[in-house]
């Protein structure tokens, strides 16, 4: 019985709306369960040792499990190995640790993916026009965190670019590439990249973007150069706003992932770890449980599954 | 009569040192009353006290007859009580007319002074300008000047023509001619008895015995941070008074 | 008793009618006199850098970086920081430091997006609010500065840390679309409207920006509050012995100061579109670094308030130049380190060759 | 030409033999003297407000946060903020602020970390070589500062981005494994070593923090160099006219900085077990606060170097009672931001009745 | 005989202010060396040249007949020259001991000293109660006490002790008793004079005309940045001096 068991749930930040979702389905999941839930969060993208200190305050605070979206997936192991030891169930939501392994059970969308499915769509929407497409690519960050890494290199995979080292944004020698920029995630950082990288070259026709607020300010930036319409912007999380966003035509496709899900199916599994200590399965034939991501978009691409914008907006942050 | 700015009592204590011990003060209308006593007796403490510079823990100050309680120099100044501090108070990085008028600005007549509230700043600079001839401070090379440019003494001479300008009814001068020249200081003396002679009683803490002698109506002694005596200098010597304010010599009773 | 013997001091009384002195005046010609004019107006020194490194880059990269579109642009880029600088400035010429103001200025955009779509309030109303709740942060760090004594950098590292938490927590980090201000509320963007004046595309952010910082120029040089501002900042204890309240100028220059970063809320919304309570987060140091770069003495009491929009501007022209000279994110960021460094040195060495 | 009439002067010949004047002494017992204590040694009041919350939390918390695990937990979770305190109280002592802490502390790992696994380095020479390389971020500093006399706010936040760039450029980005130091070079995380003391573990990390703090302690009250700090911090100008070697001082307190931040990145490896370049981005503000709140002045010359000390503990003793007083990461943010005030304030409190 | 310390022509710009023009100065060994001027002359820049608080434009400063340059007052105190600035140059929040022994502290002897270098603060106490002592600088209550606790006249006082205490070839005072009570400034008189028993040279820089009569052998009169001349105090009057220096009179040669 889980009845009176706690989880704690301990996020990259708690500033951006992705999160503050996961931790509304975790907590609802876990009023349910009957469980106390505690969340922790570190204060920027990257703030690696808030997330250590939380680990250890769960494990000080006698908790049965951890839900953890890892800002720094290796460094966080040795602090994961010690709640492990501790007796507490540790599952990764989100973001993948490396290892692996390292955590009881993923609960993850493949942020590779994500961004695969968004460069196989702006490429198939750019048809031959692919050959000679001028790509703007907004990242996250200078300190270039593991889903900035893993969506951008998705999206170029998928455009069709040729990687460099595949962990590392930036070294690609495609001339298709105007440039990349950095956006901090947020509307403000996503209008003034856009604008540098406009300043580089005005023709611009495909924008990839690390999220849908930074996509908003992009699109910001476009209209102010009276450009909006020509261009491709493609983005990666399906929040509501983003998916709206769809709808009005500010982003061509959106790569969406399920944070409500991840919670909740990861407070489900620790209430049945708590209960009687049964460990969560893998999806079938991956190393980790997938929870889905879909790709939303109105003008569906020949060759791309997708889910139009109505499934998408019913499916928003679920 | 009644003096016209007075302390009854006064105490301030530094954590462990005792400035000020239990203080009388009395300052009559119209005179010239010199303090006097070693460094570290507790006269520059004493008017702050009196002054709004700092709060005494315990004891009254009462100006004409009414208890005040002054919680800051602009409070002082407001009653017309005008001083120098030992520490000049000025702003080093602003000019000597800036300085000058800090605190009471002058703005242009008309429209510009009044909505746009734009300083007169030419009429300062000829005010400042006059009031530092005056003293005879002519060294002084540009009235734009900061303050931090200006030599020791220079500076100390703005900072007394700063309070006789606006002095109106007391002026309180702490060491004014410590840095001064011989020159700057003889017109120091002439300006306090300038400012004597339009009625308004000037309080002088200097170590200076002739000019004490000089120009004092009457000379509170103090030591060890209270007033020992109050001496009348046609009654006394300088070696009399410097006898007293060094324990040499045993006190009169306060009279005088 | 004034008898003593020799009385030297009376020789001077016969040499009351002496001149000014003077002595003899050097002049070394041109370069003297830019040295003076430097010197004299020191906020001419940041201006003086800035052109220098327009210049550089425009040979460097010709007419791609000497256009009206890249260099409006840059005027666009730097309108928040600018506006925010503005308010930094005044904070700083205290002595002081405001590590809140990107939060109050984000606190203040969301409170007038939330109090128009989440309460429907009229949109007037919403932004009369969001200016107030500028003014009520500033209210609180002045008081904790000015009446409780504390040191500025722990006050406002404190309402940093507070204020954005409230924005947080307040507006569970939803941002309000682009789309639907525009549709219900187009006041909220009114700093985004453009206008052309010989090819060059301004928009109202931008010209609010430059007037304001013309306007807290006039204030700072010409009224007395301006001159007490740096009386405050040069030596509290000697202004408040010679009559300044420093308590009420304290208070009134976080008070405006917070009303500055409410306005920069405003304009935040017309940059970005929408309302996001996640921007901001670099405001703080980059307006320090404006502020800094202009010449601006972090001990408070000198500098001029124009030297921020050059500082603020130096930074924008360097960002965007790096960028179009091909120099991708990290390089930049490395490049801009180097260019704080580089600019104060500059700054610096200038000032002590004119000294 | 002595010979002037009345030499009043005189009489103070015959007074030579005074004794030092004796004031009564007020005392009021107990409290008053409490009051002096920590006035003399205002160390002490950081120490108050640690034990203060310490006591709190354990009444509002009981066993949960008044046991051995949690509480050596917490020295364990604000060692490294400690370590870079240390360093940071030495720049502030000398009225000058050290941003790029972080990014020295994080370069020095790395540089230990790579110079051992891409070279194949001996894991020594490696970790003496990220020793250098702190000192020679803080012998930049520290030049820029005291020989180009540059504000050290603005070199240091240059310094931070140019560290810090330096860092992400050097490393890729490229995160050592835990497991991989285990195996090859086990030295890098040696301040991991965990060691048994009646039940409360400590490592060797958190015996290394309060062994530097004693000893800089001690360095800063008993030394020459020690006094030369705070006469820097307090007056340079003074200082430099009294004799001393300013120059010299800042620079040491400078390349010294450098040193105890590139052995903060050591010991962050053995906290974190692994090198990564993304860690301790907000080490500046986090050490500046522990300082602040520990009662060191940012305007230099003032404070004890404990004070930090205890001013990091205080934080870490708040982080972790709110933590587990199931506040979330906002509330525990916002409540920090009011704890920042707070201990000041209080701290100024305790000051003023004690004057 | 040679000077032990002499400038020639050495000028000091700050801005448009010409501070020092084109000035000259002699020191000779074992002699009370006064220096008089307004304010403003340019007595504390020339003593700033020529003890290395200021590197001056133009001009040299010889040392016993060898050229030296200063470049910060370190340089001068090495060799022996000692400097009361007008500023006073100490640290606020430091105790007197401290400010007193600051840049040359003691260190116990043996192991504590020679390797755990620690400084000997009991020693240094007793040392600073003792000058102070015999400048007769008895109010002060406590020798831990910070020096911004001290009364104006307190801090000089320390200034003053501290280089008597040091200078071991030439001592230069820039106003020492300005802010001094009466029996404190006698008493730096009398050390002054024990200083020159000693042997070593004084520079006396005082704007009070019986003290600068009573001590000097030689008295410099400075007026508009340049020695106007020198004169031997036996050979003239106050008033002559204060008329040579505020231009009064017309000045003798240079001589004396
Ligand atoms: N802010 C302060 N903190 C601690 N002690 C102080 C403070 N101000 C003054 N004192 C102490 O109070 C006593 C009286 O000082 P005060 O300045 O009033 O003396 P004074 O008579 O003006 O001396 P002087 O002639 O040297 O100016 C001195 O012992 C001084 O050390
Ligand atoms: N740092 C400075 N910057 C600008 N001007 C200065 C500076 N220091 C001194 N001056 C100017 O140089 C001139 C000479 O100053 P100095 O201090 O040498 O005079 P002084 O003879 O010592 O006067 P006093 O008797 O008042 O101390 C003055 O006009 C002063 O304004
Ligand atoms: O990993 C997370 C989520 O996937 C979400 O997109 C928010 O930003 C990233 O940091
Ligand atoms: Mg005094
Ligand atoms: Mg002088």
């Amino acid at each position: 019985e889980a009845h009176g068991a706690s989880a704690c749930l301990i996020t990259k930040t708690d500033t951006n709306p992705f999160f503050v979702k996961m931790r509304e389905g975790a907590e609802a999941a876990a009023a349910e369960a009957g469980m106390t839930l505690r969340s922790y969060a570190g204060k920027v993208d990257g703030d690696h040792e808030t997330q250590v200190a939380a680990i250890e305050t769960c494990i000080a605070d006698g908790a049965s499990g951890i839900l953890l979206t890892a800002s720094d997936t290796s460094s966080i192991v040795g602090a994961v190995t010690q709640a492990r030891e501790a007796g507490l169930l540790v599952i990764a939501l989100d973001t993948p640790l490396s290892p692996i392994d390292a955590a009881d059970a993923t609960f993850a969308t493949d942020n590779f993916l994500a961004g695969e499915l968004i460069g196989k769509w702006a490429a198939a929407k750019l048809g031959d026009g692919a050959a000679d497409a001028k790509i703007a690519m907004l990242d996250l960050a200078v300190s270039q965190p593991s889903v900035d890494v893993l969506r951008d290199q998705g999206f170029l995979q998928g455009f069709g670019i040729e990687l460099g080292d595949p962990n590392v944004i930036g070294d690609e020698d495609d001339a298709r590439i105007v440039g990349n920029d950095i956006t901090a995630g947020n509307e403000e950082g996503g209008r003034k990249a856009m604008e540098n990288l406009l300043a580089v070259d005005p023709m611009i026709n495909v924008v990839y973007t690390i999220n849908e607020p930074a996509a908003a300010g992009a699109y910001e930036a476009l209209k102010s150069f009276g450009r909006e319409n020509d261009v491709l912007i493609v983005s990666v999380d399906g929040g509501c706003p983003g998916v709206q966003n769809i709808a009005d035509g500010v982003i061509g496709a959106t790569a969406q992932q399920y944070p409500l899900l991840m919670a909740s199916k990861g407070i489900e599994a620790i209430a049945a770890f708590a209960a009687d200590g049964t460990k969560p399965q893998n999806t079938e034939g991956k190393d980790f449980f997938d929870t889905g991501v879909a790709l939303v978009t109105d003008e569906p691409a020949d060759g791309v599954d997708s889910i139009s914008v109505a499934e998408g907006t019913d499916l928003c942050w679920g | 009569m009644e003096p016209i700015l007075k302390g009854r009592g006064l105490v301030k204590r530094y954590g462990k040192v005792t400035a000020l011990d239990n203080c009388d003060f009395d300052l009559y209308p119209g005179e010239i009353l010199a303090v006097i006593g070693d460094n570290g007796a507790g006269k520059s403490s004493l008017i702050k006290a009196v002054s709004g510079a700092v709060i005494p823990d315990e004891g009254d100050v009462f100006l004409e007859g009414r208890k005040v309680k002054f919680t800051s120099p602009t409070d002082a100044r407001k009653e017309g009580i005008e001083t120098v501090y030992q520490t000049l108070a000025m702003s080093p990085a602003l000019s000597i007319a800036d300085n000058m008028f800090m605190g009471r600005e002058l703005r242009k007549p008309g429209f510009r002074g009044k909505i746009l509230r734009q300083l007169d700043r030419s009429r300062m600079e000829q005010i400042a300008r006059d009031k530092l001839t005056e003293l005879g401070l002519m060294t002084i090379q540009n009235i734009n000047q900061a303050v931090e440019t200006l030599s020791g003494g220079q500076r100390q001479g703005v900072a007394v023509a700063r309070a006789a300008a606006f002095g109106s009814k007391v002026i309180i001068l702490d060491e004014p001619t410590a840095a001064l020249g011989v020159k700057e200081s003889r017109r120091v003396l002439e300006l306090i008895q300038d400012v004597r002679a339009r009625g308004i009683p000037i309080i002088l803490i200097s170590h200076n015995m002739p000019h004490v002698f000089e120009v004092a109506d009457r000379i509170h002694v103090h030591r060890l941070g209270k007033r020992l005596c109050v001496i009348d200098p046609k009654d006394y010597t300088m070696s009399d008074a410097v006898a007293f304010m060094t324990g040499a010599k045993q006190a009169p009773d306060l009279a005088a | 008793m004034a008898g003593h013997a020799d009385d030297y001091e009376s020789v001077i009384k016969t040499t009351k009618s002496e001149d000014v002195a003077k002595f003899a005046a050097h002049r070394k010609g041109a370069l003297s006199k830019l040295q003076h004019a430097l010197h004299v107006n020191p906020a001419l020194v940041p201006l003086f850098v800035l052109l220098a490194s327009i210049a550089v880059f425009g040979l460097l990269l010709g007419s791609k970086f000497f256009s009206p579109f890249a260099l409006t642009l840059i005027l666009q880029q730097v309108q928040i920081v600018g506006i925010v600088a503005a308010a930094q400035s005044l904070v700083v010429l205290t002595a002081g430091i405001d590590l809140s103001v990107g939060a109050i200025m984000v606190l203040s955009s969301v409170v007038m997006g939330q109090f128009t779509f989440r309460y429907g309030l009229p949109v007037e109303v919403a932004i009369a609010l969001g200016l107030v709740c500028g003014m009520i942060c500033g209210y609180i760090n002045g008081w904790l500065i000015a009446v409780m004594k504390l040191p500025p950098f722990i006050v406002t590292l404190g309402m940093w840390q507070i204020v954005l938490a409230t924005n947080f927590l307040y507006s569970s980090n939803e941002t309000i679309r682009a789309q639907d201000i525009e549709a219900n509320a187009p006041l909220l963007q009114v700093f985004a409207t453009k206008f052309n004046v010989g090819g060059a595309v301004f928009t109202v952010g931008v010209v609010f920006m430059v007037v304001l910082m013309l306007f807290l120029s006039y204030v700072l040089k010409q009224t007395a509050w301006g001159r007490h501002v740096y009386a405050v900042g040069d030596d509290p204890e000697a202004a408040q012995l010679s009559g300044v309240n420093v308590k009420g100028v304290l208070i009134s220059v976080y008070v405006i100061s917070g009303l500055i970063c409410a306005f920069a809320g405003w304009a935040l919304i017309g940059r970005i579109g929408s309302v996001s309570p996640t921007s901001g987060q670099l405001a703080n140091i980059e307006s320090i670094t404006a502020v800094v770069i202009g010449g601006i003495s972090l001990f408070g009491g000198r500098g001029s308030i124009l030297g921020a929009l050059f500082g603020a501007l130096i930074v924008g022209v360097f960002t965007l130049g790096l960028r179009l000279a091909g120099a991708d994110a990290q390089w930049t960021f490395l490049l801009i380190g180097a260019l704080i460094i580089g600019a104060v040195a500059v700054d610096q060495w200038i000032r002590k060759v004119s000294a």
